[in-house]
């Protein structure tokens, strides 16, 4: 009973705070009192979240939408995971965003529909069966619309539009998978291991219909974690968000795709089924494609926050890859880099997002010198980066780790040493479009000019957020085992 | 011999007798003798119609005391007797309708003379609907084409004589034929009487003699009828003439006089050479082709023309190609829905051009279509009417074009397989284009908006006579559409009765 | 074909004046050869109907000599045909003569194509 | 309960209606009793409903079996309670939104006319009946096309005509061979197909099922003869939200049902070419109106063409053959009615309030008219198929009933797809205009600052589709229970 309230709580509480200050959008003088409100609910539900993650197991039909459709939500390892992330990314993200939003319009609006997807995003995550999963997808999609087209210019709200669409698409195709396999008997709710390899339920579908709508729906829910070839939206809609919304776009909402794939394949197909399969074949070079074209796109951009999103693209598919695997090991890296790109992706932001708000320098190549500007920013970019690149003992080293592992393991022919080689190529480029900002922010060289550069670093607000997120990377990569011995009991449960 | 047997011969020398009445008297007098006479003969067909129905066969009536096989026969049966009341109800409706116009479109001292030619029209129509002989066939043919081409031109101007030239021109090359083919089949078999003849022919046909002069006598037999029923090539006489006489006429002819033609066509199939050989002879595959022509190039016209009146007469076109893609057929049930689909049109064609004329002078008497922009709400009971004749044609349920149409797709489903999917596709795409025309006319009759301003607050209050007319022809009209089921059988029961 | 021909020779002769009066009434655009092809469409079908209603040996269906043995006569329908269609032709040739009359005083043609541009000329104005 | 009281639900709005330019009365007292009228005729339908008559009514004989007969069955309760349900509401918005208009009293005889035409499609007993009213439907509405009687108005209403007479040409060739190759004509789920008589004649008879199919599907804007409906736009909005996208476009789609599974029967149908012939015709007018919905920027022609799109779903679901696919075709038919018409009475405040027609010009008006498109986005969720609203529900049934068939006829995957496809393009063209009126480009001019939302005549409406909509979504187990039952013959 207990956990029925905080459950609903954990979800209402943001849906509801975020709907009033819709409602009195531009009422409330007080910005102070605001965003402490603000704090205060984001607070609570993390509190709420926490309980959650610590309380045993459960599921939860709250809803029947008809007789065989209901809406049910159950906790699990995978859904503690994703809760966990979500929460820490979405406090850390509105405390910057106090500071950031304090220039930009409709800021109401933006920590309204802020609040509601931290709901939805806290219902996607313990979604526990296909429809529940949809509906929270597609609530998520078109909460999180708002975000991103906030700043309302003729770009932003293109770029919205595209993220919507391609966002609704990729549902769809997804759709059309969800409905197959429901007609066909999987209608029960998500069980670690699937149903198929298990032979549990009777299942009435072909083996080869089975597999083509699992492609589409790998590639439907992928729309979102930007795999190729629906990675479109991406690199258009994240520039143009504010960088808290890109920070959470990138680190949490892409990941959404992830935990639906993961929960589609994993938690109701059964990896078996799926192993040696045309479609993993496919699921496996779709991702090593966007790896290694993201890590390119990013390389040659030149706009930091486009180049940034390119850089999601492809670490995103490092996830796809390790998931594809179907490995032990692949799992458990995918999952990890899911945990160290959002910290890092978030990170990254946040230093972009503080840089445009204190310089209004958007471009890369205008970024020479900018360490002694804002010294605190710059490290953090720095440490990060470099776990992102891979470098131990940050976190992105042991994920890569591995995912290469896993590869090597994985006993898919061509794909058990090409894995490895376009992850380390783009690792290489990682390198290439990250670190080089580093160095020629600190040591942009002898011809620079020092005469009119003078420190301003940007407030608490936006550098703790930081410093937590720059520590998180140190910190994870130095002690992970706790983190992956936790990963390890979901991948033993589902594999 | 029953009293009741005389009444066909009476009713046409009734007719006659009025006519000649008529002619000393002054309009006002002929149309009272021409109006009583009319209803006198509707009930004594319908008595005959009745009488026949009690005693369950047709008879033949001899004129003058000359025995067969040299006498002049009448003979009438179900189908005759149905035919002879509806007409005489629509030429008595027609003229009620438009009684106060022929006193205003003729010159006053003629109008004597137009009572005389309706009273000679009727009583021709009724000889050929009653006619047993060929003789007296080709005599009233002649009759109703001069008292046709009278009611044209009567109204003198110079599109009515035009119209009755080419008509009149059109006629005489179809009776040329209908003539000359009556000669040859005297030639072949010594007889005029139907059913001597038939009989004849019959020999004839087992024997395997003269079977090219046969299929010349039925070719020429069939154009000659078929010209002059305006079966579409030879159509374009039509719509000068319904078009530009006074509305009475236009109502007269459009709906009966080539009506009558048709059912002398089909009573020489049945009663002369007889339906087998009709259907060997491959005559009726002719009629059947240009019947489905006719039906779209009549629409197709109707379409394009500029003057309601125009339209209405097109539409006759089209309709007369129903009637032959009917006979066309070949089979029982399309005769019996050809003859229905005579009276739907009888009914239907009268009412239309009577109520255009209602429409015709709440516009300013002015007939293209601009000027009838919301005409039905200057007259409205000519709007409904329009609007219900319309709705006939257009084949809506409850109106007696439904039932036609009905009748003719299950004739054409029930007949030959390979006439069957021209017949139901070109049936409803002249339903489309009968849609097109009429319902077009409708929409603008009832668009309340942009009327011309000379005549926006004109209001029309009909005469008596005119309502009554309209009136009686809607109800015709509902009446086919809701109690057809008698009136199919009774139009197969006559059917039968000619075999 | 050639003694039926000469044995027939009313028919024959009957069906070429038909053809002259029916292309003469159908192709000519003077009214005045309309009528007359009209008539002598008729003529031909008049004597096309004699030539048939006559039996050889036969006498013309009027009681002669008290014998009233129908054997002995022809029959009186073809004759009787024949006599009302040329009453039918006269009166439809006075029709028509009337009409081309009146046209001819409104429109001062006979050409049937000339007066139907007259006609519209005049009902341009 | 009496049958009686069929011909009476149906006679009271055609006679009253035809009566009220007769009584010449004020506005405000004529709307009164059209009000009444309305409401009389829908709690008849109503009772006829909850208790229904278990004999038939004849109005009168035709020819031999041909009767004009009237009967409630469960296919017809659920069209009957459709319409009885929204046309009160649909009256009242249209009083409102007709108040500045010219010849309103002739407008709401013909509207109250059309109810009780309706309502006469969905009692009818069989097929001849049906076609008298669907004709009659056709020629009662078109004065309400023709209604703003301006040159597009006229030039719209022809059209409509046109394609309505047209199309029931070709229906009728299908009511023709029912009557010479059917038991009855009367409606009998599983069709009444005589199997005997048929005997050779089967290619014949799919020929004509299809013709039939296009016949009547004109009035449900199957593709090739969708062209009426966009047109028709140019209508008073009470009369194309009601019109066109419920009362006439649904019995088109009605009459499909009716005429696959009550006529011709699915078994005879099912894997036949018809059978992929119009499940072809059906999907290629889903991805032709939504595709074209996408390129429209009129405002009320881009909801015609979703209904082109929302209509061929019902009839992708009628086309499934199976009892699911007909649920599947009810539910959307239930669900499409209420949010669509929902989304056209927006449009419809819209242009009321603003005098605004296209899509480009509705920048920034959400924040002026919030309650008016607070309730679009509901309806637009629901068109576009997001879970929690009716939209979902019944995409759902049809994309069951798909996957069902699709075990013994593959092709019926492809149905699917296309539902995906339109759903797609129904994201984009409803959220576009969402985001549009919430979401303005910076720099983009706010027309007519003054704009507020219109007054509860109007808002109610949209208040309580807005909730039905909701419900739909929620809690659709009762309705999915009775479909169900009604699909498999139950009632």
């Amino acid at each position: 009973m207990m956990i029925t309230w905080m459950f609903g709580a954990a979800i209402l509480l943001p849906v509801l705070s975020g709907l009033f200050l819709l409602l009195r959008r531009g009422k409330i003088q007080n910005r102070r009192l605001k965003c402490v409100g603000i704090f205060l609910v984001m607070a609570l539900t993390a509190l709420l979240a926490v309980g959650l993650i610590c309380s045993p197991d459960y599921e939860l039909t709250v809803w029947r939408l008809t007789d065989t459709i209901s809406l049910t939500f159950r906790l699990d390892g995978l859904a503690r995971l994703f809760m966990g992330m979500t929460v820490a990314a979405w406090t850390l993200g509105g405390v910057f965003a106090f500071e950031y939003m304090k220039h930009e319009e409709n800021e109401d609006r933006y920590f309204g529909f802020y609040l509601i997807v931290l709901g939805v995003l806290l219902a996607l995550d313990q979604a526990g069966n296909l429809v529940t999963l949809y509906l929270c997808f597609e609530m998520m999609t078109l909460t999180s619309l708002p975000l991103v087209l906030h700043n309302m210019s003729h770009e932003a709200v293109m770029a919205g539009l595209k993220y919507l669409f391609y966002s609704i698409g990729g549902a769809f195709t997804a759709l059309f998978g969800i409905f197959y396999l429901f007609a066909n008997g999987l209608t029960g709710s998500f069980t670690p291991g699937g149903y198929l390899s298990a032979g549990t339920v009777s299942y009435t579908g072909t083996t080869g219909m089975t597999l083509f709508v699992l492609l589409l729906i790998i590639v439907g829910f992928g729309t979102k974690a930007g795999m190729f070839p629906m990675h479109g939206w991406l690199p258009t809609a994240h520039p143009v968000a504010p960088a808290p919304a890109s920070a959470v776009l990138s680190g949490v909402i892409t990941k959404a795709g992830v935990l639906a794939v993961v929960r589609v394949v994993f938690y109701m197909v059964g990896a078996d089924f799926l192993r040696g399969t045309w479609v993993q074949y496919t699921w496996l070079t779709l991702a090593l494609i966007t790896v290694f074209m993201g890590s390119m796109m990013a390389y040659k951009e030149q706009l930091l926050k486009k180049r940034l999103a390119y850089s999601s693209v492809s670490q995103v598919s490092y996830i796809m890859f390790g998931l594809a695997t179907l490995t032990v090991d692949g799992f458990v890296g995918g999952l990890a880099h899911f945990i160290f790109h959002s910290v890092i992706k978030d990170c990254l932001f946040l230093c972009a997002g503080a840089i445009i708000y204190n310089t209004h320098r958007t471009r890369v190549d205008e970024l020479r010198g900018i360490g002694k500007e804002m010294p605190v920013t710059m490290w953090c970019f720095t440490i990060v980066s470099l776990g992102l690149v891979g470098i131990p003992p940050f976190s992105g080293f042991v994920s890569k780790w591995y995912l290469a592992v896993g590869s090597l393991g994985s006993g898919t022919g061509v794909f058990t040493w090409l894995g490895p080689v376009v992850l380390l190529l783009s690792a290489l480029l990682t390198a290439g479009y990250l670190l080089i900002l580093s160095i020629q922010a600190f040591f942009p060289g002898a011809d620079f000019d020092y005469a009119d550069v003078k420190k301003h670093e940007v407030n608490a607000l936006m550098t703790v957020p930081m410093i937590l997120y720059a520590a998180a990377t140190l910190l994870l990569g130095m002690f992970p085992g706790t983190l992956i011995g936790f990963i390890q009991n979901i991948a033993s449960a589902v594999l | 011999m029953n009293f009741v047997q005389n009444f066909p011969c009476f009713s046409i020398v009734l007719c006659m007798v009025a006519g000649i009445i008529s002619t000393p008297l002054k309009g006002k007098g002929a149309k009272r003798v021409t109006l009583f006479i009319v209803s006198l003969v509707a009930l004594l067909s319908f008595v005959t119609l009745l009488y026949i129905l009690f005693t369950g066969t047709g008879f033949t009536y001899t004129m003058g005391r000359f025995p067969a096989p040299w006498g002049n026969e009448l003979r009438a049966g179900l189908l005759e007797s149905l035919l002879a009341t509806v007409f005489s109800l629509v030429v008595l409706c027609s003229l009620l309708g438009g009684m106060d116009l022929i006193f205003t479109d003729i010159a006053e001292d003629k109008v004597n003379l137009y009572f005389i030619l309706v009273d000679l029209l009727l009583s021709s129509l009724l000889a050929i609907l009653y006619t047993n002989d060929l003789f007296t066939a080709y005599v009233f043919v002649e009759i109703n084409t001069i008292s046709t081409c009278g009611l044209i031109m009567i109204r003198e101007s110079g599109r009515s004589l035009i119209a009755a030239t080419r008509y009149m021109i059109m006629s005489l090359i179809g009776s040329g034929l209908f003539l000359i083919s009556i000669a040859m089949l005297y030639g072949v078999t010594g007889n005029l009487l139907m059913e001597y003849i038939h009989v004849e022919i019959l020999e004839l046909a087992a024997s395997g003699q003269y079977q090219v002069p046969l299929l010349v006598i039925i070719s020429f037999c069939t154009v000659g009828l078929a010209i002059k029923s305006g079966l579409y090539p030879f159509h374009s006489w039509m719509p000068d003439a319904y078009g530009y006489a006074t509305i009475s006429s236009s109502a007269i002819l459009s709906s009966l006089v080539s009506k009558s033609y048709i059912f002398l066509l089909i009573k020489i199939f049945y009663c002369v050479i007889g339906f087998d050989l009709i259907v060997q002879s491959k005559i009726v595959n002719v009629l059947f082709v240009f019947g489905l022509v006719g039906m779209i190039m009549g629409s197709v016209s109707a379409i394009m023309a500029k003057e309601i009146y125009r339209m209405i007469a097109y539409s006759s076109v089209a309709q007369i190609g129903y009637i032959y893609m009917g006979i066309g057929l070949a089979t029982e049930a399309g005769m019996v829905a050809a003859v229905f689909h005579i009276l739907t049109h009888a009914v239907t064609k009268s009412l239309l051009f009577l109520s255009a004329k209602g429409l015709n002078e709440a516009s300013g008497r002015k007939r293209v279509y601009p000027a009838l922009q919301g005409a039905a709400f200057r007259n409205p009971l000519a709007g409904a009417a329009f609007l219900i004749g319309s709705l006939s044609m257009v084949g809506i349920p409850t109106l007696a074009g439904f039932i036609s149409k009905l009748l003719f797709a299950t004739a054409a489903i029930d007949g030959s397989q390979r006439k069957m999917l021209p017949t139901l596709i070109v049936l409803e795409v002249s339903t489309i284009l009968n849609t097109i025309y009429f319902l077009h006319t409708v929409v603008r009759i009832y668009t309340p908006v942009g009327a011309p301003e000379e005549y926006k607050d004109v209001r029309i209050h009909p005469t008596p006579g005119r309502i009554g007319a309209l009136v009686a022809l809607i109800l015709m009209n509902f009446g086919l559409g809701l109690f057809s089921q008698p009136i199919t059988d009774l139009i197969r029961a006559g059917i039968e009765m000619f075999a | 074909m050639g003694p039926n021909l000469a044995l027939n020779v009313e028919e024959v002769a009957a069906v070429i004046l038909f053809g002259i009066g029916f292309t003469t009434l159908l192709l000519h655009r003077n009214m005045i050869k309309k009528i007359i092809g009209l008539n002598i469409m008729d003529t031909s079908v008049y004597l096309f109907l004699a030539a048939m209603g006559y039996i050889e040996g036969r006498a013309a269906p009027i009681v002669e000599n008290g014998v009233t043995d129908a054997e002995y006569y022809i029959n009186p329908i073809p004759s009787g045909l024949v006599l009302t269609g040329i009453v039918v032709s006269v009166s439809v040739t006075a029709l028509m003569l009337a009409l081309t009359v009146r046209m001819y005083r409104r429109y001062h043609s006979l050409d049937l194509d000339e007066i139907l541009i007259r006609m519209q000329r005049e009902e341009l104005k | 309960m009496n049958s009686a009281c069929l011909a009476l639900a149906i006679a009271l709005p055609i006679v009253g209606g035809a009566l009220m330019p007769l009584l010449r009365l004020p506005d405000k007292k004529r709307n009164l009793l059209i009000e009444i009228l309305v409401l009389a005729t829908s709690a008849l339908a109503f009772a006829c409903v909850l208790r229904r008559p278990e004999t038939n009514f004849v109005l009168f004989h035709l020819t031999g079996n041909m009767t004009f007969s009237l009967r409630l069955d469960g296919l017809g309760s659920v069209f009957t309670c459709l319409i009885a349900a929204l046309w009160p509401l649909a009256t009242l918005y249209a009083f409102e939104y007709m108040r500045h208009e010219e010849r309103t009293t002739s407008f709401f005889a013909c509207y109250t006319m059309t109810y009780g035409v309706t309502l006469g499609i969905a009692m009818s007993e069989d097929l001849v009946t049906m076609y008298l009213f669907y004709e009659l439907l056709t020629l009662v509405s078109v004065y309400l096309v023709m209604h703003p009687m301006t040159r597009k108005a006229l030039r719209a209403s022809r059209t409509y005509l046109y394609y309505s007479i047209g199309g029931a040409a070709f229906a009728f060739i299908g009511l023709v061979f029912l009557i010479l190759y059917g038991t009855t004509t009367n409606f009998v789920l599983g069709g009444v197909l005589d199997m005997e008589k048929v005997g050779g004649n089967v290619q014949l008879i799919l020929l004509v099922y299809v013709l039939a199919f296009l016949g009547f599907g004109v009035k449900a804007a199957i593709f090739p003869f969708s062209g009426w409906l966009p047109k028709a736009s140019v209508a008073p909005t009470p009369v194309t939200a009601l019109l066109h996208a419920v009362a006439v476009v649904k019995s088109g789609a009605f009459a499909l049902m009716r005429l696959t599974y009550y006529s011709f029967g699915t078994d005879f149908l099912r894997g036949t070419w018809a059978h992929f012939a119009v499940m072809s015709i059906a999907m290629i007018s889903v991805i032709y109106g939504s595709t074209m919905a996408v390129k429209e920027t009129h405002f009320k022609r881009r909801l015609a063409y979703s209904t082109i799109s929302n209509l061929s779903y019902v009839i992708m679901g009628v086309t499934m053959m199976s009892p699911a696919g007909l649920l599947a075709a009810m539910c959307h038919m239930v669900v499409h009615a209420v949010m669509k018409i929902g989304a056209f009475f927006c449009s419809g405040a819209v242009l009321h309030q603003s005098g605004i027609e296209y899509i480009d010009e509705l920048n920034g008006l959400g924040r002026r008219m919030p309650f008016t498109f607070g309730t679009f986005v509901i309806f637009s969720c629901s068109l576009a198929g997001i879970p929690l609203f009716g939209g979902f529900i019944s995409k759902w049934c049809i994309a069951m009933a798909a996957v069902e068939t699709a075990r013994e006829i593959p092709y019926a995957y492809a149905v699917v797809g296309v539902l995906l496809y339109a759903a797609l393009m129904t994201a984009i063209y409803v959220f576009t205009v969402v985001v549009r009126a919430f979401f303005p480009d910076r720099g983009s001019v706010t027309p007519h600052p003054e704009v507020t939302d219109p007054n509860w005549e109007m808002c109610l409406p949209l208040a309580v589709f807005a909730v039905a909509t909701l419900v739909l979504g929620l809690h659709s187990g009762p309705l999915l229970d009775v479909l169900q039952s009604i699909a498999n013959g139950g009632f």
